[in-house]
């Protein structure tokens, strides 16, 4: 009875805290940048390295003496991978921190569902997701930037690789969430473009534990090459799949294949798969004179020695959107229209993304030109040429 | 044409035996208790991981590994059931369903903590080519999960049909009050159960992971398959759920195969419906015994 | 009121009821006596429509009602209490009644949702018929207790009353003196007896206290593994040697 | 309506009312409308639960449907809002009844997994052919009512609590009837209610419906507010939430519904403070509540004010 009643007065006690807690007061020279990331739920395969990547970076620039003589803080809210969070917490960052701008959300719909806000609000978001839809139409996105490559990108650089090695007719196997989706779409509507014929369109679950099925369909259809997109374990199931089934025909994975980790959780029946990835994987193997293998290079090393592991593609897009508002900031300072237009005036920058040319047309930036593609040999990346 | 029919067989009974290892351990406990253990999925999650750390990390060798992972998932199977079961002693079933769903919550959280968020995996038992049958492959691993499979129902046979806890266990299953009048510690039979369904989880857990690998959260999605599986086999009934589990893997397989991919999960689920409809205890259960109890 | 013609039930091989007949006056109270087991409780489902029969015919009110559902038949105007008390044990005893004026009563969910005036209106009258009920079977003192929480005799009451909100033309107590005291079974009787007399209610029941039986019975038949051995007056029956055989060979009662 | 229902009714209003005066922005009153949405669904599923003993683990389902095929109506087809929404909640009934009639033969567990495999089957088809697939769609309108279009949060902060406060009246006015009573004594035994004369398979019907048009307006409410929507808001999870608000907050009363709703709503964002923990805190928070305060709170503070004023009865 006891017990009940401390709870219940305990549960009563942090409703009321809550209520009237007023944010943690700042030291008044901090910048203060947003950052709405999937820490946790489905997504949180991206947050993770997003969220490492946010927390270095920051500590890093205020090392360095901050900007200007002003820290920065990033204050880093967890969306649970769901659009209904991502709102809330934009809310709380805009309204309680009064934030400059915003970085992520991690996913698609999230960014989708907080354009409204960003735009009545009036303060720019840089996301870290990749569909097409979050900066167009560029007209009704007026306050909305995203740094990883457009799908139609990634799958322009796969259809061109394919045709000059003679392969025409493929099957493509999607996983049905927002990013396989996205993908999805994006094969479908560059093949008649490209010349490709996609037989087969198969789809799995981000939870599935076996997609032999659906690639002997797409044997079966007379395919001439697999192409699976998606994030997570399922493109390594595939992969083992492929291997066991031996197919006989080539796997390509999408640009969310490149993290090392996921040729370890192969194997050895990742040997041969090709995918096209953002050059912060293959840092190492670039020429020392390509603008962006400086800045890989940093990134890497110190990512790696802070947290044993990698930062993958997804870790880089985190980074490249939150420099893109620091260095808005550096140029024009914490005025949330002139980031806007600074952003939107980015030419010829080097991130880990790929090289970055923003206009009022393209809120990305971005085009093939941003992926090579890799091949995994000896359980190891190599540029194909 | 007859190869690619054997190989979503072959896919569908790789996917079914992990739901049918699932479906078991919700009957284990189902069966002494009427309540359904939403973190059975969390069991299975804690096997695989759990199996990765002593394998890949601690490095020991591999039945020393399993070992240790069956007999500390049982332990979290204990200190669940003492900790959030027993004090809630007879209060209502929803109420316990809905504490197993919160500590499924709270397990998740400290699986994501210790591990992280990324996918683990290990070698498979035996390293090797998958077999060939007519043209279609199957991966030694899925015979693995099948023997398993099949080893984790014949012992749970004898256990139940052969030992006095079992017998013990079984007499709670049919009428808790009788099983006391009889002097039956039927607290420790609760425990007990537990105890098993984790280690069976875990044991499912071990098995799988090779295949479709384990990461924190994978525990729901297994838990609401097992959970179909039971159910259309008939809820309580041991062998019903290994039947359900491979009835829904290969129907998801067929579906996925001739139908369309996109629609596997959902074909499959109608067909589970359809059959509660004309049997609505399940294929094996008795609609008699299921009036019985009151969930 | 009443007629049973050929009324057949087997349960898995077993014959509970076997060609069973017979008919019931309007405003007579029946009684149907017999040993444990004779079929008296399949014979009441049977006629309710709970279980319906497998071969035969139930006519109640000069219709015939096998067939079609219990709602149905209840809705008709035939009512019930139970052997095993089915009360509504989380609704007070008031509430219990008035659900016993649902089957007069019209108000759906919009209705009651928006509070439309036929509704409102629907429910005052249910609510003051319901409280006449209670005091007709003397409860109103108990009016806003749980029904859970009334001694076993009074629930029984309780049943008849929540029977008698329905307005039934024809009344079934399944054992409704069982577990009563000596005083409450002759208050039973009496209840009994002014529903048949000022209400008009035709009335059958199955009982085991004979003193209950003879007192207030104009008709009672008597079961004996599925069949009728005997059917007539109290006085009849306390003589018919078949019966008290049947007694006698199985019942120490 | 009691006096109870009516002290606790003006209070909520009064503190609706208050709200945007005793909060600086927006973001209280955002938690405020999803506090809101997520109330509609749990008043529903209490009702369903609570009164008719009817488990549902797809209540997703159909605040997936009034979401999806009022946005759709209104973008597509250049419906007006409002009768968007009213058209949702009428698909919503229709597939209602197209669960009842395989689900009502089935009881408990059997139940739930029915309901489940529903609210599933929903995700999967708003995953393959809802516009926009698993990414799903945004620029959404707005509600617009008698010419007024509720974009702003205080707008749509108060048009939302005074839906919710209409539905808690019409549901309280509901079970406080022939209807209510029809549904608990259900409950109580089936068997006594057939001899009443009692159609259970419709009233089960009609509860599970007016459970699904609670769901789906809730579902359309949110869609039209937030003006993106993808089928991941509409998955088990939330059937699992749902379930989980009306708990905590007590099956047996409607305000147990409306006060799970608004805990579990709020708890996630006072949680924020403990970031990477908060996973943790939540699942131990609701272990503990889900432990010691089985009845749900509101049944719970209900006991405690009747035992402090000695008296017996007000029920809802």
């Amino acid at each position: 009875m006891n017990l009940k009643r401390s709870l219940l007065l305990g549960m009563t006690g942090v409703f009321a805290a809550g209520l009237f807690a007023t944010t943690a007061l700042a030291a008044p020279d901090t910048i203060k940048i947003g950052a709405i990331i999937s820490v946790t739920g489905p997504a949180s395969f991206l947050g993770e390295p997003e969220k490492n990547t946010l927390v270095m970076l920051q500590d890093q620039i205020n090392k360095a003496g901050g900007i200007k003589g002003k820290n920065i803080q990033v204050i880093i809210e967890d969306s649970k991978s769901d659009e209904t969070q991502a709102v809330l917490a934009a809310k709380k960052l805009l309204e309680k921190d009064n934030v400059i701008a915003i970085v992520g959300p991690s996913t698609t719909g999230e960014s989708m569902a907080l354009v409204p806000i960003m735009n009545a609000a009036k303060t720019p978001l840089v996301s870290c997701a990749a569909g097409a839809p979050i900066t167009n139409p560029v007209g009704d996105r007026e306050w909305i930037f995203k740094t990883p490559q457009y799908d139609t990108s990634a799958v322009e650089a796969i259809y061109t690789y394919m045709k000059k090695h003679g392969i025409t007719k493929i099957g493509i196997i999607t996983i049905s969430t927002g990013f396989g989706d996205a993908g999805k779409k994006a094969l479908q509507e560059l093949a008649p473009k490209m010349g490709m014929t996609i037989v087969a369109d198969e789809k799995y679950g981000p939870k599935d534990s076996d997609m032999t099925t659906q690639l002997t369909k797409i044997k079966a259809a007379g395919a001439q090459a697999v192409i699976n997109w998606s994030v997570g374990p399922g493109q390594v199931v595939v992969t083992k799949n492929w291997h066991s089934l031996k197919m006989g025909i080539p796997l390509y994975h999408s640009h969310g294949w490149g993290s090392k980790k996921n040729i370890e959780l192969a194997g050895k029946a990742a040997e041969g798969v090709i995918a096209p990835l953002g050059r912060l994987v293959v840092w190492d193997k670039l020429s020392d004179t390509h603008p962006q293998k400086a800045l890989l290079k940093k990134f890497e090393t110190d990512y790696k020695a802070l947290y044993k592991s990698e930062p993958g593609t997804f870790g880089g897009h985190a980074y490249d959107s939150l420099m893109m508002v620091v260095e808005a900031i550096k140029a024009v300072g914490p005025d949330k229209k002139k980031i806007r237009d600074y952003v939107e005036g980015i030419k010829k920058m080097p991130g880990t993304g790929g090289i970055y040319n923003m206009s009022a047309k393209d809120h990305c930036g971005l085009d093939m030109s941003a992926f090579e593609m890799v091949i995994v040999k000896n359980g190891d990346w190599e540029i194909l040429k | 044409m007859f190869t690619v029919f054997l190989q979503f067989l072959f896919s569908g009974l790789t996917v079914g035996a992990v739901y049918a290892l699932v479906g078991m351990g919700f009957n284990i406990i189902y069966n002494s208790t009427s309540i359904i253990n939403m973190a059975q999925g969390e069991f299975v999650v804690i096997g695989g991981l759990l199996m990765w750390f002593f394998t890949e990390s601690v490095k020991l060798p591999f039945f020393l590994a399993a070992g240790l992972t069956i007999l500390s998932a049982g332990l979290v199977g204990l200190l669940m059931e003492r900790l959030t079961i027993r004090p809630l002693k007879s209060a209502d079933l929803l109420l316990m369903i809905m504490v197993t769903i919160a500590v499924s919550i709270l397990m998740r959280g400290v699986l994501m903590f210790k591990f992280g968020k990324d996918p683990y995996t290990y070698a498979p038992f035996t390293e090797g080519e998958p077999f060939t049958v007519a043209g279609a492959v199957i991966q030694q691993q899925t015979l693995w999960v099948i023997g398993v499979t099949a080893c984790c129902i014949v012992m749970l046979y004898i256990f139940f049909n052969k030992t006095m806890m079992g017998k013990a266990m079984r007499a709670c299953a049919v009428d808790t009050t009788a099983a006391k009048l009889v002097g039956i510690n039927v607290s420790r039979v609760v425990m007990i159960s537990f105890v098993l369904s984790a280690m069976v989880g875990a044991i499912g857990g071990i098995a799988i992971t090779p295949i479709s690998l384990m990461e924190y959260d994978k525990g729901p999605m297994l838990a609401v398959k097992g959970f179909c599986a039971a159910i259309m086999g008939g809820l309580g009934r041991g062998r019903g759920a290994v039947i359900g589990g491979f009835a829904i893997g290969i129907l998801e397989s067929m579906t996925a195969g001739y139908l369309h991919s996109g629609m596997k999960d959902a074909v499959a689920l109608v067909i589970m419906l359809a059959i509660l409809f004309f049997r609505p205890a399940g294929l094996f259960g008795s609609v008699a015994m299921s009036r019985l109890r009151k969930f | 009121m009443l007629e049973l013609n050929g009324i057949s039930k087997e349960f898995g091989g077993v014959r509970a009821l076997s060609n069973v007949s017979f008919t019931v006056k309007a405003g007579s109270v029946s009684a149907l006596i017999g040993p444990n087991g004779a079929g008296k409780s399949t014979l009441l489902n049977a006629i309710s429509g709970i279980d319906p029969p497998d071969q035969g015919e139930v006519v109640f009110a000069g219709e015939r009602v096998n067939g079609l559902s219990p709602m149905t038949i209840a809705r008709r105007g035939l009512s019930r209490t139970f052997q095993h008390l089915e009360l509504f044990g989380d609704m007070t005893v008031l509430e219990n009644v008035i659900v016993g004026r649902n089957a007069r009563t019209k108000a759906g969910f919009l209705a009651s949702g928006l509070r439309l005036p036929f509704a409102l209106r629907e429910e005052r009258e249910s609510r003051k018929t319901s409280e006449e009920i209670l005091d007709y079977i003397k409860l109103s003192h108990h009016r806003d207790d749980l029904a859970s929480n009334l001694p076993i005799g009074e629930q029984r009451v309780l049943e008849i009353g929540r029977a008698l909100a329905t307005e039934p033309k024809l009344l079934l107590l399944d054992e409704p003196a069982a577990g009563l005291n000596m005083r409450e079974t002759r208050d039973l009787g009496e209840l009994i007896k002014r529903i048949r007399t000022e209400k008009g209610i035709t009335i059958i029941l199955v009982e085991h206290d004979m003193d209950l039986v003879m007192s207030i019975s104009d008709a009672i038949t008597v079961l004996n593994f599925g069949e009728v051995i005997a059917r007539g007056t109290p006085l009849e029956i306390q003589k018919n040697p078949l019966v008290i055989a049947a007694y006698l060979g199985d019942e120490e009662a | 309506m009691g006096r109870g229902n009516f002290m606790a009714l003006a209070l909520m209003l009064l503190g609706v009312a208050g709200m945007p005066f005793l909060t600086s922005g927006s973001y209280a009153l955002t938690v405020g409308i999803f506090a809101g949405i997520n109330a509609l669904v749990a008043i529903g599923l209490c009702i369903l639960m609570g009164s008719a003993g009817q488990v549902s683990l797809g209540q997703a389902g159909f605040y997936g449907i009034g979401a999806y095929v009022s946005s759709v109506l209104s973008i597509k087809f250049g419906l007006p809002v409002a009768l968007s929404m009213i058209a949702a909640m009428a698909v919503a009934s229709f597939a209602a009844v197209l669960l009842a009639v395989p689900a009502l033969r089935l009881k408990g567990h059997y139940l739930a997994v029915a309901t489940l495999g529903f609210g599933e089957i929903i995700n999967v088809l708003l995953n393959e052919w809802g516009p926009g697939g698993p990414s799903g769609f945004g620029d959404i309108p707005h509600l617009t009512l008698f010419g007024y279009t509720l974009s702003s949060t205080t707008a749509n902060f108060y048009f939302i609590w005074i839906c919710v406060a209409a539905v808690i009246i019409f549901s309280l006015n509901i079970l406080n009837s022939r209807t209510g009573r029809s549904l608990r004594a259900i409950h109580g035994s089936e068997t006594a209610s057939i001899a009443m004369g009692l159609d259970i398979v419709a009233l089960k019907m009609k509860v599970f419906i007016l459970s699904a048009v609670y769901a789906s307006f809730a579902g359309a409410l949110y869609a039209h507010y937030v003006t993106f929507i993808s089928p991941s808001s509409f998955n088990l999870f939330y059937s699992v939430l749902a379930l989980m608000m009306v708990v905590l907050g007590g099956i047996t009363n409607v305000w147990g519904g409306v006060a799970g709703a608004i805990i579990i709503t709020i708890l996630p964002e006072l949680l924020r403070k403990f970031e990477e923990f908060d996973v943790l805190v939540y699942g131990l928070i609701l272990t503990l509540s889900l432990l010691f305060l089985r009845k749900g709170i509101v049944p719970l503070l209900i006991e405690k004010a009747v035992r402090l004023k000695g008296g017996s009865g007000a029920r809802a």
